[in-house]
């Protein structure tokens, strides 16, 4: 019998990405450099041929499991940028904490991979699969500093709690397969549209919600990400904050649009509780923080609160809000982080006293992400913030933004107090930095974004609009 | 009479006075050429104006650390640009039109069908040129005070300048918002950092507070964006009429912010704090413009947009405008604090302008505009004098000081020009914006217009009061006021005399400038005021 | 014949059995045990329905689930030696160096 | 009758089991105990003619995994571990939980709707066998989900090592 | 550029040369003032001349304010009334000048008090010829901003930057009236333009307005509000309190401001807007009985007082409570002829005074003085010539004007009849007081320490030749209003007619006759009380503050008033201020909340990290929870 060769067009990108990760292995071992930068560079060279790819590779394949499409060629987008950025501020950093480098970045481009399908799949057991290849590179990353006992804290804590939730994912999937004999979205949603909804189409929803809740880190299934960021290397870290909450989103907006089409008030007044929630958490929480990767964790979780707002628009509007959002917050994230890298000891919040005294460059940069994660324009936060309110007001959520604006507005004194160490308080003690080419090209580019989307956001906002579905 | 006599007479600068009378006719020839060369030739005059600041602004953070007298001397050039550039806006601008002038519209952002738009009208146009002059001086005036990161400090203090031209010439809700909030991140730096010693406390305060205002503004925003067939074009909204309900609510939403910028009476504390502690220039912006934000936003968006919900609300906007002045003069008699008082006498000032543009007549709105720019000159000016003799005597307590008179005879004399000023002499600026002010407050409600006349009287109280601790008795031996105005501080100081006397002597300069356009404005209220009685007849008959 | 939901029943009460295990018990081990269990009580509920519903679509879920739970448990564990190596402990409560 | 009786058995049986796994304070003990219900798990799938599951199930899970488990627990060597007690302090609230969430869940269940009947009747599956037609389904249709297991595996392996190798 | 524009411009020219360069010309600086003035006083002689051949000036020179239909301009209205103000003011004014080259002599300030002299005749002028009731408060204002400056001269003695405060404060509580009656005249009349308004005047004929509850008439309200502003100008009850204080500053300034031009203005106002008073009887009044009771507790006062300068301060009040009582009863013309005569009797009672301090080396206390005549002569006797005059000694200017003031008063009717008992009785008080003070000064022997005795000499040419010429002025001054009953054609009287009016005159000769005699008598009386009291008794004044001690106390203290507005107003506002407003509505209140806020998000905030243990076990309870709640949730509100 023949096995019929499916088109493997759609999903080169994919295949690029998987073949350089596991190549990565090889090569770090038949390579006898010393230094491993070039590693790196193959990563980005990789990631840039993806770039090129993604356009160029639309369409359905593997029997209608997985479809390249404007959505998921976003998302793609936004996984790359923050894979380049995570490995241009992995390069020196790696060394300081002695990291297997091969690992370490086949590793983020399996997990990249991972997120990759995920914003492709279209049938729940690909999605599955996707999500766990995503999972478990995280959870390896996150305690791939083995000798460091928080890293393993982190990378168990993760770990098991993502299994957990994976295993919600997993049961709520049986039971949809149970009640449609299928796991392609468009086929169930096809097939509940006839059937009226019934409380075992909600109680798989609400698994399948609850799953993706934990990905997304919203509460109360928040509770592993302040440890988990903390813990892991601070550059996984600003990979984790960015990707594999894209990729929940990314999933989110595919599978809750589609799927569960006929349960939409429903789940919308559930993400509307999770929204609240979660801003009211990782705001208030961020505020007492003094370590600043745990405060950037929350302030990450409060994001994701408002992110959800686009989500529980509704409508294409509002997806394209999350996806403008998602990247920016990529770039203004991840150049926090890349500070946080630079500076030794940058964790705790003391660190930066003074720090416009000793490094004015830096510390500008810095107050340039405080204001821009703030959403004050003229940075790009303020353009992802006015999009998702705008998506928010237009579907009649206007009393959900209003709640948003408060909390916004609590998250400006965090911020704000980061500004306040770095210049208005005086200096402790001279901190030293470690910058590198890398490392400062990454600064350049998110700050770079930052100005750009702020001042010129039709180069985001009105791209997706063309390329949406 | 012996008790005339005193030791410091020896040092009254007359050779300083003899120099800065051969400056003047420079600084003449200065503006008048300025003012030929920008005529003749043509540009964006708006453009320009708004970011030649912003980017000279970011240049300057690319001068090395060591250059100080580089930065300084390029911020001054700087301003003194910008303000020649911005010198057509004044022999260009046609009085006899409401319609906007110098328009300038790029598309910018086309999915959201936001535009670049900006232009002024008579209601705006003059806060550009204030605030083209106030940035010169307060270059000037921190010339020897600010020496610890001079360049960021002229760096972000021509950003704020930039974004606050940008916030009175936008005619695009979202260009407004952008440079409404831009602004609050150099002036949060310009507090925290060279401020006083409680600045981090001031700036924080300052920026939450905005920043809450503002954000229920962008909410307001947004609705209004959709209500308006997805455009945030300021005068398409103008000449849209929306139901009531939602203008009542719009309107609030836009009040929180106009109202905690101007400061109305119960959301005024940010200012005293941030006033006080801002360092010299900072406080001269603060007050000088950045407050004016607010009026003009109520000016520009509030009573336009939402015609009738004004109207219902003007009354309490005018008692709480009443408020603000009494309160504010009242608690300026507890001051001990130089800046402190001034700050809130301003608060109190602040209410007379709330007043006469809730008056919604003629008088009371034309009143309330020049009555800001003179707040803006006054006030800029008295923290300007306030900031020179800080420089010498590093303190701000009043108990502190006295018979600063004797010691400094000719800078006793330019703060007693600006007290009188701010006590509404006639024959000073205060006093033609005060009088319309009350003129038309009185006309609107005579029992509001009655108690803020209160204001002038306590307003003369605190001032003289303040004046007499200062510069009058004995010499205090605790202050060092080493020497009188040097050439720099003199001419930093005497255009705000010049306009002090020039508005009070012949107003009608300025008033020309505003009359079409509040006109206009008036029009706009009661006619939709008439639209708003047929459609409440109209329910009636259903 | 026995009804299909006895069978997801089952597993329904297996897989929580599995999650009340996973929430009360200390060891890491068996924590680890308890999600095998979850996972196991999943594919019980899809192989039946994919026996009722006369599919194999379920039973080719199993089969990845059982691939991801082995490769699942192969992590879990070697997290667990790292963790055991630079602190002798396999109860995961006592292991909260990160709070608040 | 005689189903129901021989699934009744099962049923109680896996149920027990379970419930033995979870509160064994030896997870040696645990481990045996989960041995004997895949077993059980395996059966059924017989039942349900999965006869390529079952095997796997006995393959994999018995083979495989548990063996793994084994295998940390002596490397280990859990002796003091035995002595501290086994569950958290707040255990009931967890059992609450559990409980609560299983009546839920079977409630749910109850108002299920089986979905249409696919085309893989038993006689079919019978005629050409079921592995044949597993493997058909795998991988023709679900081609990419194979492969992308295989790099689950890889991860799995590169994880397992990069974790646990000794510290350098 | 015509003459009258000048007027007012050569003392503001003056004024600008001296503030700028009066430095440099150190002690020459009081020429260019001095010849400033001279030059306004030589052109208003002419424009005097003009208007007394019947011509009137009325013209705008720029408009000053235009917003909507509200328009006012500078300009000029120079009638009979404003004519003679510009005698008084330019001719006192130049007369003060030069003394006041001697008096200020060797002052560190001397450009200074020069200059500020100029500002002020400039904004008298100002005041006077202004045609339309904004440039008359621009004037009032500014008259007041120069006495402020003044009075506060020697700003480094505390009393005087207090009486400096003092005054234009209080003015400022008149203004407030002043100004809500300039927004009334505005908005019923719709302009501010004298000619405008009183050709306007018949719109409010009879309106009224409802004002918390009474109904009172529109005309009414507004005269009074008006009539606030000059309470507050002219130091007539209650606002009389700055005008003693005010004494802190120069002589000078004394005779000039508060006692020749500035404090008349509030007359000048009255008198101006006569055809409003005229519509009311109410105002008409008040304006009477203000002015008499005035003038009588200041007379009083008058009577204890030791500071020479605060007796004649005291004087002024009253004397000026005399002009308001003229108003009052109708005859303005009295009242401003009063106002022309009393300048210059009064601005040389002072500028005496000041020559005797300055003999005296700044010694106020008439008790330490006597004999001074002997020292100086010319000075005793201008001085006293002065007080003849105030005393209404026959056929010196004071009387002329008084006696017509009296008898017009005994006209009008009832209300008239008690005015004049009241103002012959001040009459009687006015004759003691200033005798008092002539014999206390000048008779008996010197009572001062030797030093100040052996400094003692007669004041310079500069300071007494201004004395003669005011001796002059206070001789004769009344010599243009002598009534028809002394043969006289009352010249002035009718000279005012076009502008004032004249009351109807119905009394009879006789009782013309009879209103002079008393005042005569009471005059001669009040000298001749004083001559026995501190010439030929001198132990009596002890016997009597003894006999009659409280009323002594309370005159001593002017019947507390400052007192009474220290504890009702100035320490009230200052206690709320500090303790209410600063204390509790600001700190408590609204920072409260403002700092409370955030703080109670803290601590919610440090609460809720409690729940974060790090302990996984409750993160799965947590998890767990959360999915249950949900679907609890979901499955409550869920319908089939």
């Amino acid at each position: 019998m023949n096995i019929p060769f499916p088109d493997i067009t759609p999903i080169i990108p994919e295949i690029i990405v998987a073949l350089v990760a596991s190549a990565l292995l090889l090569i770090e071992l038949l390579a006898k450099d010393k230094t491993k930068d070039y590693l790196g560079l193959i990563c980005i060279g990789a990631a840039l041929a993806t770039f090129y790819m993604i356009p160029l590779s639309q369409g359905i394949t593997f029997s209608g499991m997985f479809v390249s499409d404007g959505y998921s060629s976003y998302f793609k987008f936004i996984f790359l940028i923050s894979l380049v950025l995570t490995v241009l501020i992995s390069f020196k950093f790696l060394d300081r904490d002695n990291v297997e480098h091969g690992e370490y970045y086949s590793l983020l481009m399996f997990a990249t991979a991972g997120m990759m399908i995920m914003a492709s799949a279209v049938d729940l057991i690909v999605l599955y699969v996707g999500l766990e290849l995503m999972a478990l590179s995280t959870y390896i990353l996150a305690g791939i500093k083995r000798n460091d006992i928080k890293s393993n804290e982190a990378a168990l804590k993760y770990f098991l709690l993502g299994a957990f939730s994976s295993s919600f994912l997993l049961f709520g999937i049986s039971l949809l397969y149970g009640m449609t004999a299928s796991t392609n979205i468009f086929q169930i949603a096809e097939f509940l549209k006839q059937g009226e909804v019934s409380y075992t189409l909600l109680i798989a929803m609400i698994m399948v919600v609850c799953a993706f809740a934990f990905k997304i880190a919203a509460a109360p299934f928040h509770m592993w990400a302040p440890d988990v960021y903390e813990g892991a290397p601070t550059t996984v870290t600003a990979f984790m904050s960015v990707g594999p909450k894209a990729a929940g989103f990314a999933v989110i907006g595919r599978v809750f649009f589609t799927a569960f089409e006929t349960v939409q008030p429903d789940w919308t007044a559930i993400l509307i509780g999770l929204a609240i929630l979660t801003m009211a958490v990782g705001n208030i929480l961020a505020i007492v923080q003094t370590n600043i990767k745990r405060m950037l964790a929350y302030s990450s979780i409060a994001h994701a609160g408002y992110v959800l707002l686009g989500i529980i628009a509704g409508t294409t509007e509002g997806l394209n809000a999350v996806m403008v959002y998602l990247l920016i917050y990529a770039f203004m994230n991840i150049g926090a982080f890349a500070i946080v890298i630079i500076l030794d000891k940058g964790a705790d919040i003391k660190a930066y006293n003074g720090l416009s005294k000793s490094h004015p460059v830096i510390a500008a940069i810095m107050l340039v992400f405080m204001f821009s994660l703030t959403g004050i324009p003229p940075t790009a936060g303020f353009i992802g913030k006015f999009n998702i309110f705008m998506a928010a007001i237009n579907s009649g959520y206007t009393w959900v933004v209003v709640v948003a604006v408060f909390f916004s507005s609590i998250s400006a004194y965090y911020y704000m107090r980061i500004v306040m160490n770095m210049y208005m308080k005086p200096m402790e003690e001279e901190i030293a930095i470690h910058p590198n080419p890398a490392n400062g090209a990454a600064l350049l580019i998110t700050l770079l974004m930052i100005f750009v989307i702020g001042i010129m956001p039709s180069v985001v906002v009105g791209y997706t609009f063309q390329m949406f579905m | 009479m012996q008790t005339g006599h005193d030791s410091h007479a020896a040092q009254v600068p007359v050779n300083t006075i003899a120099r800065t009378l051969l400056y003047i006719p420079a600084a003449i020839a200065f503006v008048y050429l300025g003012a030929i060369f920008s005529v003749q030739i043509d540009y964006q005059v708006l453009s320009w104006v708004i970011f030649l600041p912003i980017i000279g602004g970011f240049m300057l953070f690319l001068i090395p650390r060591k250059q100080e007298m580089l930065a300084r001397g390029a911020s001054l050039f700087l301003s003194l640009v910008a303000f020649v550039l911005s010198l057509p806006l004044y022999l260009n601008f046609d009085k006899t039109t409401a319609k906007m002038q110098f328009t300038e519209t790029y598309d910018w952002i086309p999915s959201w069908s936001i535009k670049y738009a900006v232009g002024v009208d008579g209601i705006s146009v003059l806060f550009v040129l204030l605030s083209t002059l106030l940035t010169i001086l307060c270059v000037t005036v921190s010339w020897t005070a600010i020496t610890d990161r001079v360049k960021e400090f002229y760096g972000s203090l021509l950003l704020i300048e930039g974004s606050m031209i940008g916030v009175f010439c936008s005619l695009d809700l979202f260009l407004f918002y952008i440079f409404w909030e831009a602004m609050l991140i150099p002036m949060y730096i310009l507090i925290g950092v060279w401020g006083g010693p409680n600045r981090v406390y001031a700036a924080i305060k300052f920026f939450l507070f905005t920043l809450v205002g503002s954000l229920l503004m962008l909410i307001g925003i947004i609705v209004l964006y959709y209500y308006t067939n997805k455009s945030f074009d300021v005068l398409q909204m103008m000449n849209t009429n929306y139901p009531y309900a939602l203008q009542l609510i719009l309107f609030w939403a836009f009040f929180a912010a106009f109202a905690v910028k101007v400061p109305m009476f119960p959301v005024h504390t940010w200012l005293p704090d941030a006033h006080t502690e801002a360092p010299t220039a900072g406080s001269v912006i603060l007050a000088g413009i950045l407050i004016k934000m607010g009026a003009y936003g109520f000016l520009r968006f509030s009573i336009p947009l939402f015609p009738e919900a004004a109207k219902a609300m003007a009354p309490l906007m005018i008692v709480l405008s009443v408020i603000a002045i009494i309160y504010g003069a009242v608690i300026c008699l507890a001051q001990s604090d130089l800046k402190r008082l001034i700050a809130y006498s301003s608060v109190s000032h602040m209410g007379f302008v709330t007043l006469g543009i809730f008056a919604l007549n003629m008088q009371g709105i034309q009143g309330g505009i020049l009555q800001m720019i003179n707040h803006g000159i006054v006030t800029g000016a008295l923290f300007l004098s306030v900031g020179i003799i800080y420089e010498r005597t590093h303190t701000r307590e009043i108990s502190n000081y006295g018979g600063a008179a004797t010691a400094m005879p000719v800078y006793a004399a330019f703060f007693m020009v600006f007290t009188l000023a701010s006590i509404g002499l006639p024959g000073t600026n205060g006093f033609i914006g005060e009088f319309l002010i009350l003129l038309g407050g009185f006309m609107a409600w005579k029992l509001m217009g009655i108690l803020a006349c209160t204001g002038i009287i306590l307003g003369a109280g605190y001032m003289l009061w303040l004046y007499q601790r200062v510069f009058f008795l004995e010499t205090n031996l605790n202050a060092h006021y080493n020497g009188d105005v040097n050439e720099r501080e003199f001419l930093t100081l005497l255009p705000l005399v010049v306009l002090v006397l020039w508005i009070g002597v012949y107003p009608n300069t300025f008033l020309s400038f505003m009359e079409v356009s509040v006109q206009g404005l008036i029009d706009r209220v009661n006619m939709a005021g008439q639209q708003q009685l047929t459609q409440n007849i109209i329910e009636v008959i259903k | 014949m026995v009804p299909l939901e006895w069978y997801i029943i089952l597993s329904a009460v297996i897989f929580v059995i599995g999650l009340t295990g996973f929430i009360v018990r200390r060891n890491i081990i068996i924590m680890l045990i308890c999600i095998e269990l979850m996972l196991n009580a999943v594919n019980l509920s899809l192989i039946a329905f994919s026996h009722y519903l006369q599919d194999l679509k379920g039973q080719i879920l199993v089969f990845f689930t059982i691939t991801v739970a082995a490769a699942e448990a192969a992590i879990g564990l070697a997290i667990l030696v790292a963790l055991y190596r630079n602190k002798a402990v396999v109860d995961a409560d006592k292991i909260s160096e990160m709070k608040g | 009758m005689l189903p129901q009786i021989i699934f009744g058995y099962f049923a109680i049986v896996m149920v027990v089991l379970s419930v033995l796994i979870v509160t064994r304070k030896n997870p040696v003990h645990s481990v045996l105990w989960m041995l004997v219900l895949f077993f059980h798990i395996a059966a059924i799938y017989l039942f349900l003619n999965a006869e390529f599951i079952a095997a796997v199930q006995i393959i994999l899970y018995a083979g495989a995994i548990l063996v793994l488990f084994l295998f940390v627990i002596m490397m280990l060597n859990l002796k003091h571990e035995v002595t501290s007690d086994r569950y958290i302090g707040e255990w009931p609230i967890g059992v609450a939980l559990g409980l609560s969430i299983m009546l839920f869940v079977i409630f749910a269940i109850t108002k299920l709707v089986p979905g249409p009947l696919g085309i893989y009747t038993i006689e079919l599956v019978q005629e050409e066998t079921h592995t044949k037609a597993i493997g058909k389904v795998l991988y023709i249709e679900y081609l990419l989900p194979f492969i992308i297991a295989s790099l689950i595996l890889l991860i799995a392996i590169v994880g397992a090592i990069v974790l646990a190798k000794k510290r350098t | 550029m015509d003459k009258y524009l000048l007027i007012p411009l050569l003392p503001l020219i003056g004024f600008i040369i001296n503030i700028w360069f009066g430095k440099f010309f150190q002690d020459k600086c009081h020429w260019i003032s001095i010849l400033a003035v001279f030059g306004s006083f030589v052109i208003s002689l002419f424009t005097f001349v003009e208007v007394a051949q019947g011509k009137v000036i009325n013209y705008d020179v720029y408009s000053w304010v235009i917003s909507g239909n509200f328009k006012v301009s500078i300009g000029f209205l120079i009638d009979q009334l404003t004519a003679i103000m510009l005698i008084v003011v330019t001719s006192v004014s130049l007369l003060v000048h030069i003394y006041s080259v001697g008096y200020m002599h060797g002052d560190t300030g001397y450009y200074r008090f020069f200059s500020y002299l100029n500002l002020f005749t400039f904004s008298m002028l100002m005041l006077v010829t202004g045609n339309n009731l904004l440039q008359l408060y621009f004037g009032w204002e500014a008259v007041g901003l120069c006495s402020y400056f003044l009075i506060g001269y020697y700003f480094k003695k505390e009393s005087a930057a207090d009486a400096g405060k003092k005054a234009f404060i209080v003015n400022r509580f008149g203004d407030f009236g002043f100004g809500i009656g300039v927004f009334m005249v505005f908005i019923y009349l719709e302009t501010l333009h004298y000619t405008d308004i009183f050709a306007n005047l018949h719109i409010i004929q009879g309106q009224t307005i409802n004002v918390l509850g009474l109904e009172i008439g529109l005309p009414t309200l507004i005269a009074l509000l008006l009539f606030c502003g000059a309470i507050g100008k002219s130091a007539q009850l209650p606002l009389h309190v700055w005008l003693a204080d005010a004494m802190e500053g120069p002589t000078p300034v004394s005779a000039l401001i508060h006692a020749a031009t500035m404090v008349t203005a509030g007359v000048f106002l009255v008198a101006r807007f006569n055809p409003l008073f005229n519509m009311s009887e109410t105002a008409m009044l008040v304006v009477a009985f203000t002015g008499a009771i005035t003038s009588l507790m200041a007379a009083t006062i008058a009577l204890v007082q030791n500071d020479i300068k605060r007796i004649v301060a005291y004087s002024t009040v009253s004397q000026l409570g005399y002009m308001f009582l003229a108003c009052g009863v109708g005859a303005y013309g009295a009242g401003i002829f009063h106002l022309f005569t009393h300048a210059y009797f009064k601005a040389l009672l002072f500028l005496g005074a000041g020559s005797v301090m300055h003999a005296m080396g700044g010694q106020l206390d008439i008790q330490k003085m006597g004999g001074l005549r002997k020292y100086m002569p010319i000075t005793f006797a201008t001085f006293l010539l002065a007080s003849f005059s105030i005393a209404g000694i026959p056929g010196l200017a004071g009387f002329f004007s008084k006696d017509e003031i009296l008898w017009l008063a005994y006209n009008a009717g009832i209300s008239g009849k008690i005015v004049w008992g009241i103002g012959t009785v001040v009459a009687g008080l006015t004759a003691f007081y200033s005798f008092r003070v002539i014999f206390l000064t000048f008779f008996g022997k010197f009572r001062g320490t030797d030093e100040e005795k052996h400094h003692l000499h007669e004041s310079p040419g500069s300071m007494t030749i201004p004395l003669m010429l005011l001796a002059i002025g206070a001789v004769t001054a009344g010599w243009v209003g002598i009534p028809p009953l002394l043969g006289g054609g009352n010249w002035i009287g009718h000279f005012f007619e076009p502008v004032l009016g004249h009351p109807n005159v119905t009394a009879t000769h006789a009782e013309e006759w009879m209103v002079i005699a008393i005042s005569v008598a009471v005059a001669v009386g009040g000298i001749f009380t004083a001559a026995v009291m501190y010439v030929w008794a001198p132990g009596l004044p002890l016997l009597l503050g003894r006999a009659f001690k409280p009323i002594y106390t309370v005159l001593w203290n002017k019947y507390y008033f400052d007192e009474l507005y220290d504890y009702t107003i100035v320490r009230p506002t200052k206690w709320v201020a500090s303790r209410i407003l600063v204390g509790v509505t600001d700190a408590k209140i609204i920072e409260g909340i403002v700092n409370g806020v955030p703080k109670m998000i803290g601590e919610f905030g440090q609460r809720l990290r409690k729940l974060q243990t790090g302990v996984l076990q409750h993160y799965e309870i947590g998890m767990a929870l959360g999915f249950f709640v949900i679907v609890s949730i979901v499955f409550i509100f869920f319908k089939q």
